[in-house]
């Protein structure tokens, strides 16, 4: 087995917050096949914060263990604390991450910030936050 | 909990008459067969009584088989040490896009020491096809190589008749046999071939040994430069209880190879027809014929290779994928996408090699606990997700 | 017959805690390392604790520490590995005139591909002057590769000193301690030296594999292409139970150095005084104090090396000579020569070199048959003819 | 051990006509210690036959037991005779040399013929054979 975290394989094969949200307030997707991995972040916000995060990952057992760390910390967060998650942050709550996992897998920071960038825009044309 | 190794092309156990061959080596018989003295002699006796039982394997003399310490050194002393010693005749090199690394990197870097290569394609299934390599073969044209099997769809390529097409440009061939030497017959004269590597660790021989075969009368540059161990073209002490093992992996499977090939091919045919039975959307790789005995290879289609690796070997089922995560070099296979397999599907791979001790059962183990685990990471993809949403939205 | 292996500088035989240590890795865990499942953890387990085990040996990181299939490999990685790295900055390379013919020919070969090769003379000990080192480097003098000890007569070169040359000027400096690591300390930090080869079946390990250690942030090429095994350094499937059998050794070494080398040196000592006191016309080659503690070597004059070998063995006792007749080169000891021996000198050489397992016995013994047959070859020497003639007619 | 034939470790363990002629007809030297052997054949002629030939060689296990045998098939042969002895003669008489073996250390024919060249420049200048 790759070198991981009793954390990450927790993650791995009890992924939280698997799932898509039925009209969601902002989605965000990340990655491509070429790399391997790809996320797609849904969220729902109440009083500008993550009400609900929920994510569907194609990718190895790091990109779905990150993807399940991020929905849980950002899970209650306002959107920018939540922003302010790094890959640094998520590899350091995961115990680490294999360095050649490392990039390649680490992305879902930026399917979350994708989903509330998406909010934002959204809510910025309608006039108004939540 | 059922453990079930389904990842001999990876590696194969140690057959326990090999291991029993080689533990004199390991013990008294420790000399080195370079030494004029009695411990010296025993060495080289059990030395070259390996090298016989090798040569008999793949119909060659022995005294043209240099031993090396893996198939990736047999690949490289190839690749490196036959083209150095050609290259007064010109500087291109063919070999074909789905060679091992072993192969294809040592090319690179002749590439960088001046040379010229050029990638052949294959098919769908991973056929060359020699007109291709006809094609490619130019005037200066040096050094063909071509894998005999790919290792990871088990494809076997047409090689005595790319031979013929080499012989007739009178270009010196080389075949990669680590798949297939001890596994399926491997006759020098009868594929034509100029040389031909095979490794130990993949038909229950010892790890750390391999051998390179050079047709008498070829040139090449040693890759090993020191002693004048293997008539000067490997140096090094000779690694002499793998040697004796590997002689002994030559010798078995010469003697069991068609009950060998009887009992692989069932297993193979067996998960071949029965997983795309139960799970869909999957591809089978490699050619459906020509394949090697052992192996069954596929692309599980919106879903990645490691994480169901992963989730296989918590149910004891220990595979190989090529995928990206898997190689740790981050790409996916690069045979699947020369065979053109889009990236999201070769992501997908999954190969199950299976080897002498492998049973129906363990078939059968494979295709009770794989459904469930697609269906999870399915559950989990947003590939799929997208699929059947457009498939509902078609309807 | 009572048999006495004195070869130890040839090889040494397993240890038996070695063969242990070994064994599970020919049997059930005979994972590929390079696999992510069960198998391939125990395996990459195995391996990674052995990479401790060699590095501590060797005061140096585990992570710099880079397997090999032999002494050879590594000291062929080590210079052309280093040189090509290294090439933008030049392509002049420094060695010893006595170093191994891996160091040699490895040298000789990147001549081939347009470096310069400078050789650094020995004084009649064997001895290396550091001040001829600095003298032949030179502004585009890229890397320095000079031995720790030479195995054949024994002498240990002042390698710090060369170390603080290099690095004055800025040069990669390598050292071959394939005959040293194990044997007596060895420490990356403490010698200052840039890489350093080593090799298992020179202190009791297995035979197939050896190390190459890289400083942290000193580039190197790798000599065997294709996959990302020992971080893409060096690939080919890795010989797991010879690199356990390694690491096993290593720390064996370790911890019982001072013993070994105490008990060595007695022996060595024993017929370093005792052999010459027993047969006229004997030189002891190699340094008189700073020697391998097991390493005892001589040239018994007028008669030639493999003749006494032969029959020295006719009587149980195994020994190695640089002769001619031995090489197989048909060429006397390069070392031997270096050392400003005549060839005819050179060729009477034989090395003893003693192992755990000796005793004060064994060099009784050969005090006890090596004199009759010296005076057995002499009476059928020209040459010893010819001197007694010319020392009667001088009387 | 080399790769010997039992012949050859026959005329090593025990070689034949070891030692030097006083007064010989005839004395033949080749070789030298760079390659490694040295031969000295001393040769008693009678009725143009060699009566007796005896060697001193330096040397490795082939070279001590080509000398031997050539001075065995050499004794009681005419000069004429000695003079066509081969070292192809002498490999296979002696069951065979390894490859590595056969030039350096085959020089025995070349030491016998040297000696027989001796004598018969020497009996030339004296005008006329034994
Ligand atoms: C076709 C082929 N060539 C070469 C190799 C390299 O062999 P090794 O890793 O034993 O050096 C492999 C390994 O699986 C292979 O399948
Ligand atoms: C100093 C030195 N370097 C390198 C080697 C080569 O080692 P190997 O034959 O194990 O490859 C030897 C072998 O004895 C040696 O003594």
């Amino acid at each position: 087995m790759p070198v991981y975290s009793e954390k990450v394989m927790d993650h791995f094969m009890h992924p939280r917050n698997v799932g898509e949200i039925e009209n969601p307030d902002g989605v965000g997707e990340v990655g491509n096949p070429v790399c391997g991995d790809m996320m797609s972040f849904y969220i729902k916000v109440r009083d500008n914060r993550l009400a609900d995060v929920k994510f569907k990952t194609f990718g190895c057992g790091a990109a779905i263990a990150v993807s399940s760390i991020v929905s849980e910390m950002a899970t209650g967060m306002t959107l920018d604390e939540a922003m302010k998650i790094t890959p640094r942050l998520v590899a350091d709550e995961l115990g680490g991450l294999p360095k050649n996992k490392f990039h390649c897998s680490n992305l879902g920071h930026e399917a979350l910030q994708k989903a509330i960038k998406d909010y934002r825009s959204k809510t910025k044309t309608k006039g108004g936050a939540k | 909990m059922r453990m079930v190794y389904l990842d001999n092309a990876a590696t194969t156990p140690l057959l326990p008459e090999v291991r029993e061959a080689m533990l004199p080596y390991l013990g008294e018989a420790f000399g080195n067969p370079s030494c004029l003295h009695d411990w010296g002699d025993k060495a080289r006796g059990a030395m070259e009584e390996a090298r016989s039982q090798v040569a008999q394997l793949i119909g060659a003399n022995a005294e043209d088989i240099i031993f090396t310490g893996s198939g990736t050194e047999s690949n490289n002393f190839a690749i490196k040490g036959l083209a150095l010693a050609q290259q007064n005749k010109g500087k291109h090199i063919v070999v074909s896009a789905i060679e091992h690394f072993s192969v294809l990197h040592s090319a690179k870097t002749m590439e960088k020491l001046g040379f010229e290569v050029s990638l052949v394609p294959v098919d769908k299934s991973g056929v060359v096809d020699p007109h291709d390599v006809e094609h490619a073969t130019k005037k200066d044209t040096i050094l063909i190589s071509i894998m005999h099997a790919n290792g990871e769809v088990g494809t076997i390529e047409p090689i005595a008749e790319i031979a013929r097409i080499a012989r007739k440009n009178k270009v010196v061939f080389h075949t990669d046999a680590v798949a297939t030497a001890g596994t399926i017959p491997v006759d020098v004269n009868e594929l034509g071939v100029d040389a031909l590597s095979l490794s130990g660790n993949q038909f229950y021989g010892p790890k750390g040994v391999g051998a390179l075969w050079v047709r008498k009368g070829v040139r090449i540059m040693p890759l090993l430069d020191g002693g004048v161990q293997e008539g000067g073209r490997r140096a090094g002490t000779e690694n002499v209880p793998a040697i004796v093992g590997l002689g002994k992996a030559a010798q078995v499977a010469q003697a069991s190879m068609p009950a060998r090939i009887k009992h692989l091919t069932q297993l193979r045919d067996r998960l071949l027809t029965k997983l795309p039975a139960k799970i869909d959307h999957v591809v089978v790789t490699g050619h459906p014929k020509n394949r090697l005995p052992g192996n069954a290879s596929f692309c599980i289609e919106f879903i990645e290779g490691e994480s169901m690796l992963m989730l296989l070997n918590m149910q004891g089922v220990a595979v190989t994928s090529g995928s990206a995560c898997t190689s740790r070099a981050l790409k996916a296979s690069h045979v699947l996408i020369a065979m053109k397999l889009s990236h999201a599907i070769a992501q997908g791979s999954l190969l199950f090699s299976f080897g002498l001790d492998n049973t129906a059962e363990d078939v059968d183990h494979v295709l009770e606990v794989l459904p469930p685990i697609v269906d999870r990471l399915r559950q989990m993809s947003p590939l799929y997700s997208k699929f059947t949403k457009q498939t509902k939205e078609a309807k």
